[in-house]
């Protein structure tokens, strides 16, 4: 149910590897937002992050976000990688890489796909309480 | 029959993350109000439903062979 | 005269030691912008851009927009690395990357420093006419 | 003495990216225009102007020792 392009990741995500998904000769622009794991929200200290995702839906709607993209803005080129399980401080829980041949665009599809990914894709995160161990 | 998914604290709060069901003929609605009242989950207006991978709301009608899939509030990215 | 985060580059970047610069336990959104050579702009075709650069205020510009990012965005961390020399179609010329604890802010930092580098930091490109040879 | 740096299509015109004047006391306008006629260069009305890497206006006195870069719309990024 994977796709190179909108995938859901059983292990570390390489960024590098997401960025060369959108690289092309037409692009003069490449945003790219790596959302991790923060060790403190409002004085709570967190350990790790637990990510759990209904899978096969959850792909499809970073499909579905892709196309709502192409939509929008026709000439940008977008990838996704959303992690599951265990994920530790500082460590990346979702990439989105999108090239453009124009800054703006890239910077506004990568916003509205981070947006639109906290609405409607089925992840869900448990603080991890404990050690991280 | 139907097959419910559950997920985050409502699979912690069924004890279970599937749910098994015989009667068809039910919308989105009521499928919630029955779990709610034989699970004792938590209210469910801010739960989402797909069916068979899709967002419906909860005048949809459920068919047999549906698979459906409560969904709370999102948290990734 | 060049530091760590904000460098004149006589060699091809690498987009992770970049990132790696801004990677923080406080952060949950890092942006990344990499400006890339692009092979068309409005139907002419580019073989390769020159770069070049008056490379001690570049640096002294880039640290300027650093201040100055810092100063409206307090909780951010940036870096940035501009290319000079002979860039090819695809390679990147430029790459800003921002962490911050919020991804708002990240976006917007980013996009302001790559805004503010077009004005003010003493860089200049040449199209190549040839065949990039 | 004050050195003066030309860039981009400045330093082409010119046909060096450096030039060394003897007197002081001059405004970068001054300078501008004076720099203009004698290496027959493009008007420089679009031409930024730093002395010591800091952006000056074209009123700015310049004085021995300077280092004065003029420069051309720049076109990073």
């Amino acid at each position: 149910m994977n796709t190179p392009f909108f995938r859901i990741a059983e292990e570390p995500i390489q960024v590098e590897e997401v960025i060369g998904l959108v690289r092309r000769r037409e692009a003069g622009a490449v945003t790219v937002f790596m959302g991790t794991v923060r060790e403190w929200t409002e004085g709570v200290r967190t350990s790790y992050l637990d990510y759990d995702a209904y899978q096969p839906m959850a792909v499809k709607m970073m499909e579905r976000i892709g196309a709502e993209v192409q939509e929008h803005w026709p000439h940008t080129s977008i990838a996704m990688a959303h992690r599951v399980g265990r994920v530790a401080i500082s460590d990346i829980a979702v990439v989105i890489a999108v090239s453009s041949p124009h800054r703006k665009e890239a910077y506004e599809a990568n916003q509205y796909a981070i947006d639109r990914i906290k609405e409607i894709v089925p992840i869900w995160k448990e603080e991890g309480k404990g050690d991280g161990a | 029959m139907i097959t419910v998914l559950l997920f985050s604290y409502l699979a912690e709060e069924a004890g279970r993350d599937q749910i098994q069901l015989q009667e068809g003929e039910l919308s989105i609605g009521e499928l919630k109000e029955k779990l709610e009242m034989e699970y004792n989950l938590s209210p469910m207006d801010q739960v989402m439903a797909a069916i068979n991978q899709e967002y419906v709301t909860n005048e949809e009608k459920i068919k047999r062979g549906d698979i459906i899939a409560l969904i709370p509030p999102v948290s990734g990215g």
